[in-house]
């Protein structure tokens, strides 16, 4: 079962390309339900008004631990694929940290998978924030 | 036995260093190592309950036996996303 | 604050441009999660192979459902905008036949209104299907 | 008084017709109409506990009190998405 979830994961200085990358969807004829996120950098941390933020990883163990969360996903969930893609470095505000893709037949498990990876990732997979 | 510790996000601000190498006794589990690294970077001393710490790319509880070899990493919470 | 809320509803007979979309996206400072749907044909219906769906609608009537229903979202969730579109006649397995946006400023509510959203459209919005 | 009726998705098939005009009495609620609906397209009546019933653009109740001019609509289930 785990092995039938496709994966793809990327952790980059580069900026996400959402159109590109939801341009290069795949999807078997089973599929019918497909849920992405994006999450923006803010213009404020708390009251403060910033510039950005630097993400760092601990690269190694992030896509480790990402493994074990697309694992638990797939024993969970009936999902077809995740692609996710993490930016690190130096991310201005309003452009994407975080682009996640989860590709399922139905819309339940789209959901609850895509909301789990993320809730969990931002417990256990090593990056950190710093604002600027 | 020798025991390579690395520190990422704020905690290389605490330490002043991404890295160093702890001299513990050969039956050590990471509460003790706990304590060693107290002794020579005070600062990290009031981060320990928030403090994560892995062994290679998994995490690990305080109670854990270290083995020689072992790369052990401290970090506080994580903020990705 | 109903009005605060940006509405973009589409019903349209032409393929539902994910990508383009996607690079039309806007989005304040304050904003931090993008959420889409996308509803894809199945090729199945039941154990039934099929071609497509046909998708016919009360155009005015589903109109006004859907606005009732943002009116719902923007009173009960501080979301920044929606934008739908849902397709109509003739749609292939494997097209989109519904895509949604969400942004908000946090991913809870970006979900919440978002499921909200594609739960009450199937119970109210009067587009119906007819597989072929 | 004459209110129209439309019919939308395979109500359209069962009434072989999209659109029909149905003679009531002045005082009149949605209930009653679908009464003379029935005689006049015995198909519609095994629907009857999952008819939605529209009159304009909004959602009615059974129980709604026709009056002149109101466009009514009836169909199935709706199944968007």
């Amino acid at each position: 079962m785990i092995f039938q979830m496709k994966r793809s994961l990327v952790l980059t200085t580069d900026p996400i390309e959402e159109s590109s990358l939801v341009a290069g969807r795949l999807l078997s004829e089973a599929m019918g339900a497909v849920v992405y996120f994006s999450g923006v950098v803010r213009g404020t941390e708390g009251t403060t008004s910033i510039l950005g933020i630097h993400y760092e990883a601990f690269a190694a163990m992030a896509e480790h631990q990402f493994n074990l969360l697309f694992d638990e996903i797939a024993n969970r969930w009936p999902v077809e694929s995740i692609r996710l893609v993490h930016r690190l470095g130096w991310v201005r505000v309003n452009e994407v940290s975080l682009w996640v893709e989860v590709v399922a037949a139905h819309r339940g498990e789209a959901f609850a998978a895509s909301q789990y990876l993320i809730d969990e990732m931002k417990k256990r997979v090593p990056i950190w924030k710093q604002t600027r | 036995m020798t025991i390579s510790v690395h520190f990422y996000s704020y905690f290389k601000d605490l330490t002043g260093c991404t890295e160093t190498h702890l001299e513990v006794a050969e039956v050590c589990t990471i509460a003790q190592l706990l304590e060693v690294a107290f002794l020579r970077f005070p600062n990290l001393r009031a981060m320990q309950n928030s403090t994560l710490i892995a062994v290679g790319l998994d995490y690990q509880p305080k109670s854990y036996l270290l083995k020689k070899d072992d790369q052990v990493s401290l970090f506080p919470p994580v903020q990705g996303g």
